[in-house]
């Protein structure tokens, strides 16, 4: 027996044709496993979500909630209410019907802590659940909250019962379309079809397969030898070359996969001037950047927003560009000319590109940088505990939804608390008025978020320099793959072709 | 134990490491590690591009300007090659040396007991059981990144090796005639020692050494690759050729100057080794 | 063997002990901790706050050793913090791959080097003489990383001969597990086979020139027979403990090589262990990575006296 | 007679001097030819030519050894692979090293067995394998096979060689130096199945020896070698009875002779007092489950400016002695006492050795002036130029040229080491010297200027010297009195002369038949036909 075909068999014999064929296991390369403890947060490995579980509602393309496992859903006219209908046919996988408690369940699960919930502040809004026969309820608001739908698409909705079994990496009960058959930690993760899944017909497959592989080149070759079909690993350079061969198909989500940025601590010496911030913002050639450390796949910007965003201008996103004079003039008037500041990043290959980049930039405007490396682990406790030094490069999330969603949720932009030291009462009433409303998208939100901009833009307490691609790469096989506004990867429609 | 059929006129112990030397061997591994190293050393004078000058002109090919292309940050690869060749032998010839001293004063310790021989022989055994990347990793997290982790990891690496071999020569001289000789002499055991035993016991330490100093690069080339190496930017053999790493298909290239490098480095400590114990057991 | 076995346990013993309390320290001495693991990229302080005194982190550090210890002993180790699941069952399915990995290539070094050594000390021909030098040299100076990858670039992407990545039991899918360790084994042996090969022939030539080869020679044994039965027992007592400390280096190289070859071991354990601090899960791998090389130590002695037998005598 | 070696011209070039010079013989089969000659004079040398198993470096640069018709010296390597062993067979100087120390000595024989391709079986090999070693007298032939050579004594090694050599019945055997480690009795049993074999299977024999007492009794024929050249040929009788060339003549008349009485009294009148007093002395080696005990409570004094000679069979514990005396070792039982005192655990400046092998007693890494200082340094008798001035002065005692001091050990020869040896063991000023077979290893010239020292120090400065030896004639002339050992005892002591003319002991006696003598063998050819087994007398492990 060959191991290279026993490796392909994953994809077992389906009949030729376009249009959707029932069986084979999908699989996916992945660098990353997943996280059991951040379930309900938003972390490195989002694949599994929406294959095990399901969410209330789902956003289209036009950033429009769709039923999911709510049918149907009613905002009282002063915010401080939603009702929702909920699908009577649904299943846990363990065999229980899904229940209005399950969604009450759902928020309180993400109103605890321990959960690391992102948008643990939007569900502790909710103040009261009003339940009207098992599948209708109320949840009662605190304050009008204009992301309320970002929580829908984000909270999955697990089984009460064995969410301890779940944070522990064990076991896996949800409603969704595939059941998890195997984990094994750092190598795989084997799912298999839901043959009582409430949406009939679906899946399509028999399975999937989640393979770990945490070098990019291996990453790369799995997929080439046809060992996997679909990852959102492969690195720009690679999806460049890949996106002219016609065995794989290369596609790119408005949402992005987060922001590099240079984080800066307001109080440190030399930067507490905005002005150097801001001449930072200035120096840096996001073009270069996007290009050899992205290959090309991302999009400069001096503000978090991707075009998904509703936020998303094109006057912000060009609002810094290359422009050295003007930093060193900057700097001048700043009386900070020729200074040295520590900056932080992270160890591996990708941002120590980015990272010498920057210096490299920041060296030409008269600003030397001593690089200081470390693990994920340190950033992040340095980042959480509020001990980075005065200059920092990493990258940020949560940016793709609704702009309040970035300030209450994502730590480095937190009003309240974040890394930079940074608060002002300007922007805390700007991002709470923008939250504590319910609609998102009218004229009036929109001006809101142009003051966010504005605020941040001015600022620069986090010098945004591009939105990164999410790139997706299948081999021609795989048919109907989707993300959501979250990453979490929907395999409701996907089949292998032949 | 032979006493007869020993050459009257036999070269003096340094002749016959310079005769070693002067083989074809030998020769070919001191022209390759002194090719190499001078370019390294003189790289200040061989280029005046500055190595971490970065341009858009990324992953070119060799060119009249950039003899051996550019990186994936638009930096001169020549430039890179030579100052990091430099970078390499400053950390491994501060290293090895460290880790040589470090070695052998633990195999002169273990000599003077039964226990401290235990002692010692168990700490190596501990030493060498720890892999790599968690004595990189701890090391780099207390100093912070920088050269001294890389010296100090490669130190650390090269101490068992050392100690072991120096031990093990202790242990064979100082069961020799001679060296009873001297104790009958009244020569006190530290004598016996350092006067009898180990200058006796240290011809395999050459070798060692030699085979230390291509381990040397072997490790920088490791921990670079795990981010543990060098403060960036600044070169090394290893962080040019991890980051190759990734352009292996599309730019073979940017591999070839540093691999050659390291190559002729190993290649030529090896040869060396080989040459001075052929010299040796002549 | 018994007297042996008696003599050498209390210190292996002890450095167990000792390496316990080095694998403990060497864990907090690396910054960053499991709580701001598992609290994810955007908690609030007092979410790790929380976490580590579930986990009971905030203890002084010395009781913190203590209840380790205490769990070793009693057997029951406890769950990981980070990977998910059962320290124990993480590290019995790693070890049986990583068993597989380390072997394959312990047996591909002892393969590579054993002919190498032998045609590199007895050649009269300098060409051959040359290409053995150079290999044994060329695979030491190029490094994992790259062998790997290329590697796999030849034999899976062009060729297709071989699975780029992946793993199966030995033990249930014996002839697909060869071909899946193939690439990953020949990249991890290299080096050490090189290295072994070295000594080995330097041990070889030495044997080559005593005077019991004169002997066999005057009594008309044949050449071949001379290297491998006569010279060649001479050298396998050193070459088996160089093979002893490789062991220690093939584990070492494992977590690079898994990595390029997703190899479900130990190496990636360890690597995930330590990229979330995941302390259960890399203090007991370390300590177990510590005592296989201890008994691994134990067996080259074993294995050195019973091929010396001089050193029986003493 | 047929001719089966035929050698001619033979000259050997180590990169530039030349070890031999334009040999040549003769032998024919059923022949016995020794060759004799100076320490250095190419004897090991012509023997390793003859089957060209040169030391790297070693060139054959004229000359021919035919061999029934073929000439060795020019034959493809391949080809003489098929000769050497079966055809013609070699014994080293060295059996020391020249045994493989990790296979057992079956495994050895053997290889020699199936090196040739014989048809033998395993079984077979294994039967002829014992049948080898019962021929060269080792006890309990078949268990010892699965032994490894280092649980052999020397003298036993030295017969293990001996039993390779002959697995094939060669046509030729070529025995270098093959007694020097063993007693006078094993000596005799050797010799003796030597000459058996070569009177029954027709091997022709060549012995290098040093030893003329024991080529008189071996060979027909002999050769006289001196600095890479035959200087004089002849029936080894005439040779003996009336030598032509001035060295042969020199040779002879340094050869010590056991019938010659004793010229110890003649140097030194040793003092009334003992000034060693050795009390139930005894020693065992190993754990307590396997052990050898070499010593078993020796008693023994000696006198000031007294030599007591110390003879017995090889491995009867005479070295464990010497060593246990210096402090070296630490005996397990009984007391040794200085001038009436203990001796501490550590060495005892007054007391010292002379080591049997002088080369490896000496730092390769040192001069001989550094050599001969490490005492004088290690016991702070003076400052740095009063040292070099002692060094020159010890140098000049043991007849050595003082500009000497700054050459290594390597650059002296056999009998100069020894010197060395000596001078280092007399810088502390020593009134007890331990010389431990400081003579086994020269020829008799050498031999001859190392004991006129001794006798020339122990006149001049009174020492006390116990002398090991298996040589007894050398041991008469140099000794008062004589101590002799047999496992582990000392089971005769007595005046020099009385204990050779009259032994009181039965070993003793044996001993003394067993000393091959010049006279014995010019009046009657060794013949003594003992096909009777050679059974040893003694059992080792
Ligand atoms: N490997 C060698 N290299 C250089 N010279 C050598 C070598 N072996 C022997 N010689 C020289 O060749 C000469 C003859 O040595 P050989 O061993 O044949 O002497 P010998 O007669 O056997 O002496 P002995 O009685 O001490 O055994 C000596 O002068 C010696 O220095
Ligand atoms: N280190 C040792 N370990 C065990 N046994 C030993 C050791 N040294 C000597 N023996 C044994 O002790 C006995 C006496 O040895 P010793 O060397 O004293 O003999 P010797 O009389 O000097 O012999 P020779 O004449 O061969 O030099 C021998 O049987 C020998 O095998
Ligand atoms: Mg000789
Ligand atoms: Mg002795």
């Amino acid at each position: 027996r060959s191991a290279v075909e026993h490796s392909r068999n994953a994809a077992a014999d389906v009949d030729g044709g376009g249009t959707p064929r029932k069986g084979g296991v999908l699989s996916i390369a992945s660098a990353i496993d997943i996280t059991p403890s951040l379930l309900f947060a938003q972390s490195a490995n989002v694949l599994v979500q929406r294959l095990v579980f399901n969410t209330l509602t789902r956003y289209d393309d036009r950033l429009q909630p769709q039923p999911e496992l709510a049918t149907s859903w009613q905002v009282a006219p002063d915010g401080l209410s939603v009702t929702l209908k909920l699908r009577e046919d649904v299943l846990f996988h363990s065999g229980r019907r899904f229940t209005a408690d399950d969604v009450v369940f759902a928020v309180k699960n993400l109103q605890n802590p321990a959960r690391s919930a992102q948008l643990r502040s939007t569900a502790a809004a909710v103040t009261d659940f009003r339940k009207n026969g098992d599948f209708e309820l109320t949840l009662v608001l605190a304050h009008p909250v204009s992301n309320l739908f970002d929580l829908f698409e984000f909270m999955i909705i697990p089984d009460a019962a064995t969410v301890e079994d779940a944070v522990a990496g064990t076991r896996l009960i949800g409603t969704g379309p595939f059941t998890l058959t195997e984990r094994k930690p750092g190598s795989s993760i084997a799912f298999a079809r839901n043959e009582r899944y409430w949406n009939p017909g679906r899946p399509h497959l028999d399975g999937v397969e989640i393979r770990i592989i945490p070098q990019s080149e291996s990453l790369l070759s799995s997929l080439k030898t046809g060992q996997t079909h679909l990852s959102y690993n492969i690195r720009g350079k690679d999806a460049a070359l890949l996106r002219d061969d016609p065995r794989f198909h290369v596609k790119q989500y408005d949402t992005g996969s987060g922001a590099y940025y240079i984080g800066v601590d307001v109080t440190a010496e030399h930067v507490s001037d905005k002005r150097v911030r801001q001449a930072i913002a200035w120096a840096i050639d996001r073009d270069r950047l996007v290009q050899q450390a992205l290959g090309g796949y991302g999009s400069v910007s001096s503000v978090p927003w991707p075009k998904s965003s509703p936020a998303y201008t094109e006057a912000g996103a060009t609002h810094y560009r290359h422009d050295p004079e003007r930093a060193r003039a900057l700097l001048r008037e700043a009386g900070a000319e020729n200074i040295t500041l520590p900056f932080a990043h992270a160890a591996e290959p990708g941002p120590t590109a980015i990272a010498q980049i920057l210096q490299y930039d920041l060296k030409q405007v008269g600003i030397e940088t001593e690089l200081r490396p470390a693990d994920s682990p340190t950033m992040q406790k340095q980042l959480i505990s509020q001990t980075m030094p005065a200059l920092w490069s990493l990258s940020h999330g949560f940016a793709q939804l609704h702009p309040a969603t970035l300030a209450v949720s994502a730590y480095p932009f937190n009003e309240a608390k974040n890394s930079s030291h940074f608060s002002s009462p300007a922007y805390t009433d700007v991002v709470q008025r923008a939250w504590n409303r319910s609609d998102s998208d009218g004229p009036e939100a929109k001006a809101l978020y142009q003051q966010i901009t504005d605020v941040l833009l001015d600022e620069e307490f986090v010098i945004d320099l591009a939105i990164a691609g999410l790139v997706e790469v299948t081999g021609s096989r795989a048919r109907g793959v989707t993300l959501n506004k979250f990453g979490y990867l929907n395999l409701d429609d996907a089949y292998l072709a032949a | 134990m032979t006493t007869a059929t020993l050459p009257l006129k036999s070269p003096r112990v340094r002749g016959r490491y310079l005769s070693g030397l002067l083989t074809w061997r030998g020769l070919t591994g001191l022209a390759l590690v002194g090719v190499v190293a001078l370019a390294g050393l003189l790289a200040p004078l061989l280029t005046d591009t500055d190595p971490n000058a970065q341009s858009a002109l990324a992953l070119a090919g060799p060119s009249a300007e950039h003899p051996f292309g550019t990186d994936d940050l638009g930096r001169d690869l020549y430039s890179r090659v030579l100052h990091g060749i430099g970078t390499d032998l400053t950390l491994i010839l501060t290293a090895v040396p460290i880790g040589a001293l470090l070695g052998c004063s633990a195999a002169l310790l273990a000599a003077t007991s039964r226990w401290a021989d235990l002692a010692v022989q168990r700490a190596f055994d501990l030493l060498l059981a720890f892999p790599g990347l968690i004595l990189g990793l701890a090391v780099t997290a207390v100093l912070g990144p920088g050269r001294w982790p890389v010296v100090i990891v490669i130190a650390l690496a090269e101490i068992p090796g050392f100690g072991r071999q120096l031990r093990a020569g202790i242990l064979v001289q100082r069961e020799r005639e001679y060296a009873l000789a001297a104790r009958i002499g009244g020569a006190s055991r530290a004598r016996v020692l350092l006067r009898h035993v180990v200058p006796n016991a240290v011809d395999p330490l050459i070798v060692q050494t030699a085979v230390a100093l291509s381990i040397g690069v072997f490790i920088e080339g490791a921990m670079s690759f795990l981010g543990l190496g060098v403060r960036p930017p600044d070169p090394t053999l290893g962080s040019i050729l991890s980051q190759s790493v990734a352009y292996l298909t599309t730019d073979p290239a940017f591999a070839a100057a540093p691999l050659t490098a390291t190559t002729a480095l190993v290649l030529g400590f090896t040869l060396i080794a080989e040459a001075l114990n052929r010299g040796i057991r002549r | 063997m018994r007297t042996f076995l008696l003599k050498r346990l209390p210190s292996a013993l002890l450095v167990l002990l000792l390496a316990s309390f080095a694998v403990f320290l060497i864990l907090r001495l690396i910054p960053g901790d499991p709580a701001t693991s598992l609290a994810g990229p955007d908690a609030t302080p007092e979410t790790v706050e929380a976490i580590r005194s579930q986990l009971g982190l905030d203890q002084p550090l010395f009781s913190q050793y203590v209840s380790w210890l205490g769990r070793l002993l009693s057997g029951d180790i406890g769950p990981s913090y980070a990977i998910g699941g059962q320290v124990a069952d993480l590290i019995g399915d790693g070890f049986g791959a990583t068993a597989q990995l380390t072997l394959g290539a312990l047996l591909l070094v002892v393969l590579i080097a054993l002919p190498l050594a032998v045609l590199g000390a007895t050649t009269r021909s300098r060409p051959v003489a040359a290409v053995v030098q150079a290999v044994t040299t060329g695979v030491l100076a190029i490094p994992p990383f790259v062998t790997g990858v290329v590697l796999v670039l030849v034999f899976a992407v062009s060729l297709g001969l071989l699975p780029a990545g992946g793993h199966e039991s030995l033990l249930t899918e014996p002839d697909l597990a060869v071909q899946y360790l193939a690439m990953p084994a020949v990249c991890l042996a290299l080096p050490s086979a090189a290295v072994v090969a070295r000594y080995l022939k330097d041990g070889i030539e030495r044997a080559l020139a005593e005077d019991y080869v004169r002997t066999a020679t005057a009594l008309g044994v044949s050449r071949r027979r001379t290297v491998w039965r006569h010279a060649l027992p001479n050298a396998l007592p050193s070459a088996i403990t160089v093979l002893g400390l490789q062991v220690g280096h093939l584990i070492a190289g494992a977590v690079l090589v898994e990595r390029i070859f997703a190899w479900p071991g130990l190496g990636q354990l360890i690597e995930q262990g330590v990229i979330r601090r995941d302390y259960p899960v890399v203090q007991d791998l370390l300590l177990l990575v510590v005592a296989v090389y201890v008994a691994v130590q134990l067996l080259t002695d074993l294995a050195y006296t019973w091929l010396d037998p001089r050193i029986r005598w003493e | 007679m047929t001719t089966v070696l035929h050698v001619s011209d033979l000259t050997v070039d180590f990169g530039g001097t030349t070890a031999v010079d334009g040999v040549g013989f003769e032998l024919a089969a059923g022949e016995t030819l020794g060759i004799v000659g100076e320490s250095g004079s190419g004897k090991s040398t012509t023997a390793l030519a003859l089957l060209r198993m040169l030391p790297p470096g070693g060139r054959i640069t004229a000359g021919s050894v035919h061999l029934a018709g073929q000439d060795l010296a020019a034959l493809p390597e391949e080809a003489l692979r098929a000769l050497r062993g079966r055809r013609i067979a070699m014994v080293f100087q060295d059996p020391m090293s020249s045994l493989n120390p990790v296979l057992t000595v079956g495994r050895q024989l053997d290889e020699a067995l199936r090196a040739h391709g014989s048809a033998l079986r395993r079984a077979q090999r294994r039967a002829r394998a014992t049948e080898l070693l019962d021929l060269v007298g080792i006890p309990d032939a078949a268990e010892r096979l699965r032994d490894h050579p280092h649980q052999f004594s020397g003298g036993q090694r030295q017969r293990i060689m001996i039993a390779l050599a002959l697995a094939h019945d060669a046509e030729v055997l070529v025995a270098d130096e093959p007694t020097t480690a063993l007693d006078p009795t094993i000596q005799q049993q050797i010799l003796r199945l030597l000459t058996r074999i070569n009177r029954e299977t027709g091997t022709a024999l060549v012995v290098i020896s040093h030893d003329l007492g024991v080529i008189t009794q071996t060979c027909e024929r002999l050769l006289v070698m001196r600095d890479g050249r035959v200087v004089e040929r002849g029936a080894t009788a005439e040779i003996l009875s009336d030598p032509q060339h001035p060295y042969t003549r020199e040779l002879l008349a340094a050869v010590p002779r056991l019938d010659e009485p004793s010229r110890a009294a003649a140097n030194s009148t040793p003092g009334e007092q003992p000034l060693l007093t050795v009390r139930g002395l005894g020693k065992t080696y190993g754990t307590r489950r396997r052990s050898v005990t070499a010593l078993h409570g020796v008693d023994l004094d000696l006198h000031p400016g007294e030599t007591l000679g110390l003879v017995g069979e090889s491995g009867s514990g005479k070295s464990t002695l010497a060593r246990a005396l210096v402090r070296a070792q630490a005996p397990s039982a009984g007391s040794i006492r200085f001038r009436g005192e203990e001796l501490g655990r550590r060495p005892h400046r007054e007391v010292q050795l002379v080591f049997q092998d002088p080369y490896s007693s000496l730092n390769p890494r040192m001069t001989a002036g550094q050599i001969i200082a490490e005492p004088l340094i290690a016991h702070g008798l003076g400052d740095r130029e009063r040292r070099a001035a002692r060094v020159a002065e010890l140098l000049e005692q043991v007849g050595l040229d003082p500009a000497m001091a700054e050459r290594h050990p390597r650059a002296f020869s056999g009998g100069q080491r020894q010197r060395i040896g000596i001078a280092r063991a007399l810088a502390p000023e020593p009134s007890v010297l331990i010389c431990d077979e400081p003579v086994s290893a020269l020829d008799v010239s050498v031999q001859a200027q190392v004991i006129e020292l001794l006798a020339r120090l122990q006149r001049d400065l009174g020492l006390a010297i116990l002398f090991i030896a298996h040589d007894l004639a050398v041991v008469r002339q140099v000794s008062h009195r004589i101590a002799v050992m047999h496992h582990g005892r000392i089971v005769e002591t007595g005046p020099a002369d009385r204990v050779v003319t009259a032994p009181e002991h039965p070993y003793t006696a044996e001993l003394l038949a067993a000393v091959p003598r010049l006279e014995s063998a010019l009046a009657a050819p060794a013949d003594a036909p003992t096909t009777a087994p050679l059974a040893s007398t003694r059992s080792t492990t």
